[in-house]
Parts: C-alpha cells; structure tokens; sequence
C-alpha cells in the first residue's frame, strides 16, 4: 500500500488550498471538535437557510488530512438539505470504516479520503469535520424545534 | 571507567532490526514508547516456558521450584540494576499500575478532604489520572508544578506550595518522555521531605537509560516498566524501602499476598508478596531480569553515554532544519534521550506517516501528556527517541527523511 | 458433534513435556495451578517480538500499527471464546486483577456501610480478599454461602441471605479449583437479579475447560487468567456487559485509558480502553489470543468430553486407593477436572514430594481457599488436575507413585 | 539430589515414633504456631525450672518434616538453659538457611533435617516447632520480668 493512496494529489491541493476556510458574518450554528488523541482542533460555522446548507466556513489546526477533509467535507456540503446531509455523513462515516461502497456523484473530491480507511489511527482525522457537521446541525435542529 | 558501548555490533542481539519496512531497512526510533528486546531476553522466557513452566510459590516438586528459583532470580537482578532491597521490588504489570498502587493503597487511607498531592506539568499521564481518581474519591486536590520555557520545573512555586498547602505527596518524572528534561529528583525529594510530604519518582524514561540508584533519588517510591528497558510487556516495578511498605496496607487482594485467609479477615504475606495479588508475571520476570542483567553487562554508564553522546548529535543535526522547534533543554548533559520538535508546515501526523515511508518510526502526538502540550501551546508534536542499539547513521537517515517528507508535501 | 481429542497427538505441541525430571519422564498433573503452553503460543509472541514489537494504539507509523492489529486480533479470538463482545473484553494482569477492578471500581462508589457481600466458602482467595479490602474501607461486610458435605453451595441458606440482608454483589466460582464443583451460576444469577444484587463469576477453572458462553452465566462479570488456558503469565480478562461497564468509573489511572487530561480532571476513553491503564500485555495478549484460536481449533465441546472421560477414570482408580478420602462431587458430570485427596497416613507435602521422585506433579497445600480448608476440616488437600494432554497413563502412573510413596513412608 | 537427604531414616522414624509428643501436666507456658501457606498446626508447651528447659510437649498435626523436626527439636532442648536454647535455636535457623556449618553436638538428631535447606518450601515445615520454642521463651520470659 503506497503513501500516494493517503496523499493524493487532490488531498494535498485542499491542504494547501483549504476551501470554505474562515468564519461566517452570520452562522445560524457553531461548534469545536477536537481529536483529543493527536490534538487536531476545528472550529465550525453552518448557516442554514430554508433548511438547506447555505454557508460553511471552518477554522482550526491539525494535520493534512484533517484539513483536507474540512475543506472537502463544505464543497459536498454546502447547498445540501439537512437531511441529504446527515445522510451523505453517514455515508462518508460508512466509507471511512470500509462498510459502504463510496458515492462519487455525492461525495464530489472527498472520495479520495477512500484511502486513508487503510490507515486507522488517521480515520479519526479524517472524519472530524464530518462529525462537526452532524453535531452542528444536531445542535441547530434542536435548538429551533424547541 | 566504562567501557564503550559498540551500536552496531549489539544491533546482531536485537532480532527486529533486521527487520525491513516498506522495502526498506528499519530504523527504529521510538524506545521512548517500548524498546526492541534482544535474543537474551528472548530466550529466557522461551526457555523458562520449555523447560520449567509452574505455577511459583508452594509448590513441592521440583518444577514448582525451578519456575520459582528462576522468578526470584528475576527480581534479585531488578533490584540490583537499580540498588533496591529485593523485599521493597515489587512487580506489577507496568509502570502505570506501580503508581496506582501507591495512589490507592497509600493514598485512599491517609489522604483526606483539603489535602493536596503536587505533580508536575510535565508528567505522564500515569502519574497524573491515579492521583485525580483518588483525589476524587478522598477530596484532595491535585496541583501541577508549573514547566518552564527551557522545559525545567519551576522550583520556587514547588517550594512556596509545599510552605503553604498541605501538600502529602510529590509525584515527579525522573527524564520527561516528552523534553528528556532530567529532573533534580533528589533537590525536590529533599524539599518535598522538609514539609512532611512523600515522594513518587516517574523512573520509567531513567532506568533505562542511565545509572539510577534508588537510594540517590531520596524518592519513598520509585516506578519504572520492563517493556521500555529491553524488557518483555506485561511487567513493571514499584521500588520502597520495605519499612514504608510495611506500613502500608495492601492494594490488590488475591491468591500469594496473604498469609491467612479467615472468615473474619486476613492477614498479609512478607514483602514483597503482600502487593502481588495473584499469580504474578512469571515469565516476563525471568525475561526482565535476564534484561537488567543484559544491561549490566554493558554497564549503565557506558549506555548514558553512548546516549548522550548521540543525543548531542542529533540535537546538532536536527537544530538545522529550517523553521524546527525543538521542545525541551538543548544541553545534552540535562536531559535523556527523547527529542519532540515541530515543524512550521508538517502536522506530527504526516511527519509519522511520511517519514515512515522510510522505514523511520517516529511517534506523533501527546504522547500522554496533553498537560504538557497545552504548556507548550501544541496539539501534538512529533518525538524521536534513540536507545543503545542506535547510531548517528539513524539520525542522519531522520534528517533526509524529513527533508523528503517537506519537499514531498511542498511539492 | 465435537471431533474427539486425540492427548496424544496434543501432546506434541507441548515442548515442555519431552522434558524428564529426576531422570523419569515429566507427568504434569498441576493444572489447575497453571497450564503449559504450546508451540503455537510461544511462536505467536515470539514473533511478536521478533517481527512488530511497538508501543500499540496510536502510533502512526506501519510497525506500530501492525502490533494493534495483533493485539486487538488477540482480544477478538478470546471475546470470540467466550461468546463476549470486543468492548466488553477488558485485558488485566490476572483474574485476580480482574476481580480486584470490580471491587475496587464498582465497591468503593457503590457499597455503603452494612451493605452485604456474598461469597462462597469455596471461593479461591482472589474472589475473597478484594472484597475484604473494599468492605474495610466501605463499612460493607462479607458473608460466605456455605458448602455441604458432597461440595456443593447451600442455595437454600443463599436465597434467605439474599431476601433479607441489603446484599449488592454475590461472587460465586464457576469451576471449584479445590473440589471440583461445577456450580450453578445461572441459577445462582437469576436468585441474585431477583434481588437487585450483581454478579461476578469467575470463571477461571472453567473457561479452560469447557464451553462457556459469558451469556449463559447470567453474571454481570466475569474473570478468568490466561496462564490456566495455555497462554502466557501476565494476563488476565474482565468481561462484562459494555453498558455495565459505560456506568462504571475507571479503576487503575494512566496512558491508553484517557480521552483527554485536564488539570481540572479528566475524560475517559472508549471501552475497553477505559479499563486498560498503561501499556498493556500487548504479547501477552498475542499470545493468549493464540491459545484461545487453538482451543476454538480443538472445540471446547471435545475437551470437556476428553476431560470428564479422564476425570471419570481418575475417580475409578483414586477411589481404590486404601483409605483415600476424595474431597467434592464423585459424579464427571457435575464437576471439572480438579481432584483434591487426603491420605490418612501421608500428609499433603510428603505426597508431592514423594510422587515428584517418579516425575508427578501434583500440588499440596491450601490451593489459595483457606475457608474452604477450614470447612473440609483439614490443613491442606493434595491435588492432582489435568488437561488436554493428560492421559490415563498420567493417572495410573500417579497412581502408582502414591502406592510407592505409601510404601517408602512405612519402610 | 535424591529425596534420601530429605527422607533420611532417622527423621522418618521420629516422624512414626515422635518423641515428647502429648501436652504436660504444670507447662509453664504453651504457644501455638502454625504454617499458614501448608496448613501445619503446633501446639507447644514448656515447663522451665531454674532458668532451664525442664519439659517439652507437642502436639499437633503436619508433614513429616514439621513433626520429625518438632520431635528433634524437643529432645535438643530438654536441660537446656534458656540462653543456651535460644543460642541453639538460631543456630538451627541459620543452618536452614545455609548461613552456619551444622554443630552435630548441639543439635543432635536435628543435624538430619540440614538436607531440607535444599527445599526451599519445606524449610518452613522444619522451622515451625524451633520458631514456637522460641516465642514460648520470650514470652516466659516477658511475662516474669513484668
Ligand atoms: C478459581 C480460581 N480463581 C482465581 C484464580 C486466580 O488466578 P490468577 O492467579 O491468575 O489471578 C485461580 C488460580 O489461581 C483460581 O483457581
Ligand atoms: C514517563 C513515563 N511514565 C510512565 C509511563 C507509563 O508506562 P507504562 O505504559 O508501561 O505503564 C511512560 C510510558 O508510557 C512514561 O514515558
């Protein structure tokens, strides 16, 4: 199993090029995960809109795929329904434990996270903002229902 | 004088270091997590498992007491590696264990509301939660002894605690596994004692690597683990003068530690076998003992300087990379083995995984001391630790990887 | 239908029993005290060792990962024995640790002043003393559930102790280590539930011995060892529920069993990490999980019915000896392969070393369940206990070195 | 090492014909000891008169080792004076533990047991009635200094 498998080309160009990096003027929900086991850091902003995703920006520290993964995990993201998006995080959660066969019209540039399921002290870096998103519109959907 | 130690020629006693690893020859550098066991060790326990496998203690027949001979003899080369009476060496399953049995078998019964234990911010985890979880129960309070940007203890807040708090115990890591720090154990032992309060030694990063005798650090207790010291996994050690064990009530209960068992209670076996429940780690004894003795015969010293040595080496090479960060003090004569650095544009984590790629083992992380990482404004740095079977030639393949790893991620 | 078990085909696995002692071939009849082990387990931790020694969990580089996936395979082949799910299947040192995370952990939060403690009379010390120790610090006491005249428990006496005394826990041994007696603990796990108290069985006569489903115990916990089922010294197990084991505080404090550390206190890891403090028997675990492979290879189903035959024989010919008393059930079926005997004119000790002289090794003495020797009314019982590489031969050789022995003494 | 040195003749016949075996009509004082890990049971009892070991009575039960040695050890002690029965008893003791070459005059017949210092596990069997004449001293003499 080579190295090119987690490091491929597209991970490395989110890394570098983090899309949706930054802060929003007006998040409808926020939350900060972190992978206590290697101290990768995330700070996540969603803003809804008629029950769809309508911005995402994301800050924080922690390793390529960690950031790669946030950065790709808000291109799948923004535009989606809550619901579509709760599901394609299970399917991405799925796919990062080798029980799901991955979706590339769905999971847009983050199929390439496919390989680090290989890797499995690096899964929980690559499902961190995945588990952001969950919670921060968990969190969203249970504040307004209230 | 000590003879010096050769690398290269006890590299032929360590079988995994024959080892390749993505195609590539193994380098190894990462003791500070477990150190590779050579043959001897091996072998010992290969042997004690053919040849005279019983249960130890009581048994009549003569298999019975060769397998308890062979334990014993175990204990009997522990002790000596490190100037112990064999009555105060207790084995216990690692380092981790030794300490939680200090913390609840002498902390449970004499810490009460108000009291504080005093640790220190650079401590491993296992020196840390077992005086949390029995501070918890018991109401004490745990306070951390500030670290230093050169990666030293802050002395003067340990001495105006201990003046001020009622402090019971001092807990304190000999080497850091993080910094290498080489902390004053004896100053603070002394300190510590001044004001009534016991001390803990954390020996887990020292007796592996350099002359410790019991006595020197001034410790009541002192805990080291086998895996980290050519030795097999399974095993670790709690060192105590046997007057302070005695006093002390027992920690697991179970088969060996007693003396008599009655309906009414019971009574407790001699030291050391009053703290070793059940039946103990036979083999890994034999194994570590035939450990000690392996680093007897190269002699403590000539390993401290050997890793010295190459530790002034590659702190030299390290130092420069560009834009590293290399955490803890710089002068190889204070400090161990263990290097954590961080680099500006390479996360720990691909720093492990790239460097891997090598065949370089590097750990990446907290490395169970996530105090000590908020001290050093970190999440996770990457650490690099050396032991007698290594060379500058591994450092120097480190340095290449790393720089292949940086132009790998620039590219 | 289980394959039978061919001893004799089984013993060549076992390098240990080529060995000779005092010039006669070795007759191992000793365990019930500890197992030998075969080539299969030796060679899994030696290459281990040899091939991806590394610090588990966490470690990013691919040795390192390669030593998790063996010792996590090791906790999966042994929950797979016992029919326990992976989170439920907490490494120990022993099956005295084991018991002592319960009575520790759980007892300590959980017992108050008067609650009630139920043993039993035949329990082995490592199910008595832990809960001593807990009931000293708690104020709890410990009643013991009495054993008649044909070695079994008094059920009756336990169902009135039960309805009207405050009792939280009932531990209970699966397999006597001195009798023999099968009990019965899902029986005696219904009566307990029924009154709101928790079970803890120990289970490590049994597991060894024959198929044992952790459900089918009906036990909130369960300890076993894994010297006594061909694997190394050094570990134990814990099993349990995953939910019971969530509602639990964490026992012993350290690396590997954190989420994260705080000054201010600290979080726990995922089951079963949270329970394994330090770094764990990670051979050890490689080997026992090599031990449980090899006895799911055989059957569990085949070694019972190997040793029930043998045991069946065993009582046979022990019963002809002059004079003999026979301690426990005479009937196979209600009891495993420990067969505890008093001679009237050959005291314990003399036995096991006369008979060593022809290569046998039985065990003399307590067996580490005082109580029990009390209730039996002797000081110490001579005990012969077999395995799967037992055979007839073994027991009509013992057999005769007691008829020999016997002789020698009247000389 | 064959079991001879353990088993000789002469402990085995104190083990069959044990002497001063039975309890005394006016003991002075009687201790009990026993050997917790074997399940050996003493009970002692002395009569002194004079500052001297006037009688020895033991009973109890054990292995061969522990009565033949609680039958030696009688027979060595009778018209000792305490000082000489404590000198005698140490002496016993560091012969157990190999520390002292055996004094055949002092020890009499106990000059057999030397051979169970081989066995580590029954050392405690043959100690077990020299450790209770001890105790039954000291606490005679304890009790009459008061
Ligand atoms: C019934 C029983 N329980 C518990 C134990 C203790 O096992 P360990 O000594 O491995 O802790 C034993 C064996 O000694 C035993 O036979
Ligand atoms: C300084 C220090 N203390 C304690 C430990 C814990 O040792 P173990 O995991 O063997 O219990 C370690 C190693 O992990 C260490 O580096």
């Amino acid at each position: 199993m080579g190295l090119e498998d987690l490091y491929q080309q597209i991970i490395l160009d989110h890394y570098r090029k983090p899309r949706h990096r930054g802060e929003l003027a007006a998040p409808s929900v926020e939350v900060d995960h972190n992978n206590p086991v290697c101290g990768d850091q995330l700070h996540l902003e969603v803003r809804l809109e008629d029950g769809r995703i309508a911005e995402v920006g994301h800050t924080g520290d922690g390793c390529s795929i960690s950031q790669a993964s946030a950065s790709m995990m808000s291109e799948a993201a923004v535009g989606l329904p809550v619901d579509d998006a709760m599901e394609l995080i299970e399917h991405f959660r799925l796919m990062m434990h080798r029980e799901a066969e991955p979706d590339e019209d769905r999971l847009g540039d983050a199929i390439a996270l496919e390989g680090v399921a290989k890797y499995p002290v690096r899964v929980k870096c690559a499902l961190l903002s995945w588990m952001a998103l969950k919670d921060a519109l968990q969190t969203h959907t249970a504040t307004t229902e209230r | 004088m000590a003879a010096e130690l050769d690398p290269r020629a006890l590299r032929a006693d360590f079988p995994i270091l024959e080892r390749e690893v993505n195609g590539v020859p193994l380098v190894y550098l990462d003791s500070a997590a477990t150190s590779q066991k050579p043959r001897a060790v091996l072998d010992a326990m290969e042997r004690y498992y053919t040849e005279t496998n019983a249960n130890v203690h009581r048994g009549v027949y003569a298999l019975a007491a060769e397998a308890t001979d062979r334990y014993e003899a175990g204990r009997f080369s522990v002790a000596r590696l490190v100037g112990a009476d064999r009555r105060g060496t207790v084995f216990t399953k690692n380092a981790s264990e030794a300490i939680n049995l200090v913390a609840w078998a002498w902390g449970i019964r004499n810490l009460t509301a108000g009291d504080a234990i005093v640790v220190t911010e650079m401590e491993h985890h296992s020196n840390i939660v077992p005086w949390q979880l029995v501070a918890q129960i018991t109401g004490a309070r745990v306070l951390f002894t500030p670290v230093d940007g050169d990666g030293r203890l802050d002395l003067e807040w340990l001495e105006v605690t201990l003046r001020t708090e009622p402090v019971r115990m001092v807990g304190v890591v000999h080497v850091s596994n993080v910094l290498g720090t080489i902390n004053p154990v004896a100053e603070i032992a002394r300190m510590a004692h001044t004001y009534g309060a016991k001390v803990l030694v954390d020996a887990s990063q020292s007796v592996p690597h350099m002359p410790v005798r019991f006595a020197d650090t001034g410790a009541d207790f002192m805990a080291f683990t086998g895996h980290k010291m050519l030795g097999p996994t399974g095993i670790g050690v709690l060192v105590a003068d046997p007057a302070t064990l005695d006093a002390m009530e027992p920690f697991l209960g179970g088969g060996e530690m007693i003396s008599d068992v009655r309906v009414e209670g019971s009574t407790w076996a001699d030291l050391p076998y009053k703290f070793e429940a059940g039946t103990p780690p036979i083999a890994e004894a034999v194994g570590l003992g035939a450990a000690a003795d392996y680093l007897m015969d190269i002699g403590m010293d000539a390993v401290r300087a050997h890793e010295r040595s190459l530790t002034a080496y590659a702190l030299g090479v390290l130092s420069e990379i560009d834009g590293i960060t290399i955490h803890g003090p710089k002068d190889p004569d204070v400090r161990g083995c263990p290097i954590s650095f961080s680099l500006p544009d390479l996360h720990p984590h691909d720093i492990a995984q790239l460097v891997d790629r090598q065949g370089v083992c590097v750990r990446a992380g907290h490395h169970c001391a996530k105090p000590l990482m908020r001290t050093l404004g970190v999440g996770a740095t990457a650490r690099a630790s050396t032991y007698l079977y290594n060379t500058e030639q591994d450092i120097d393949t480190l340095a290449r990887a790393l720089a292949e790893a940086r132009a790998f991620m620039a590219a």
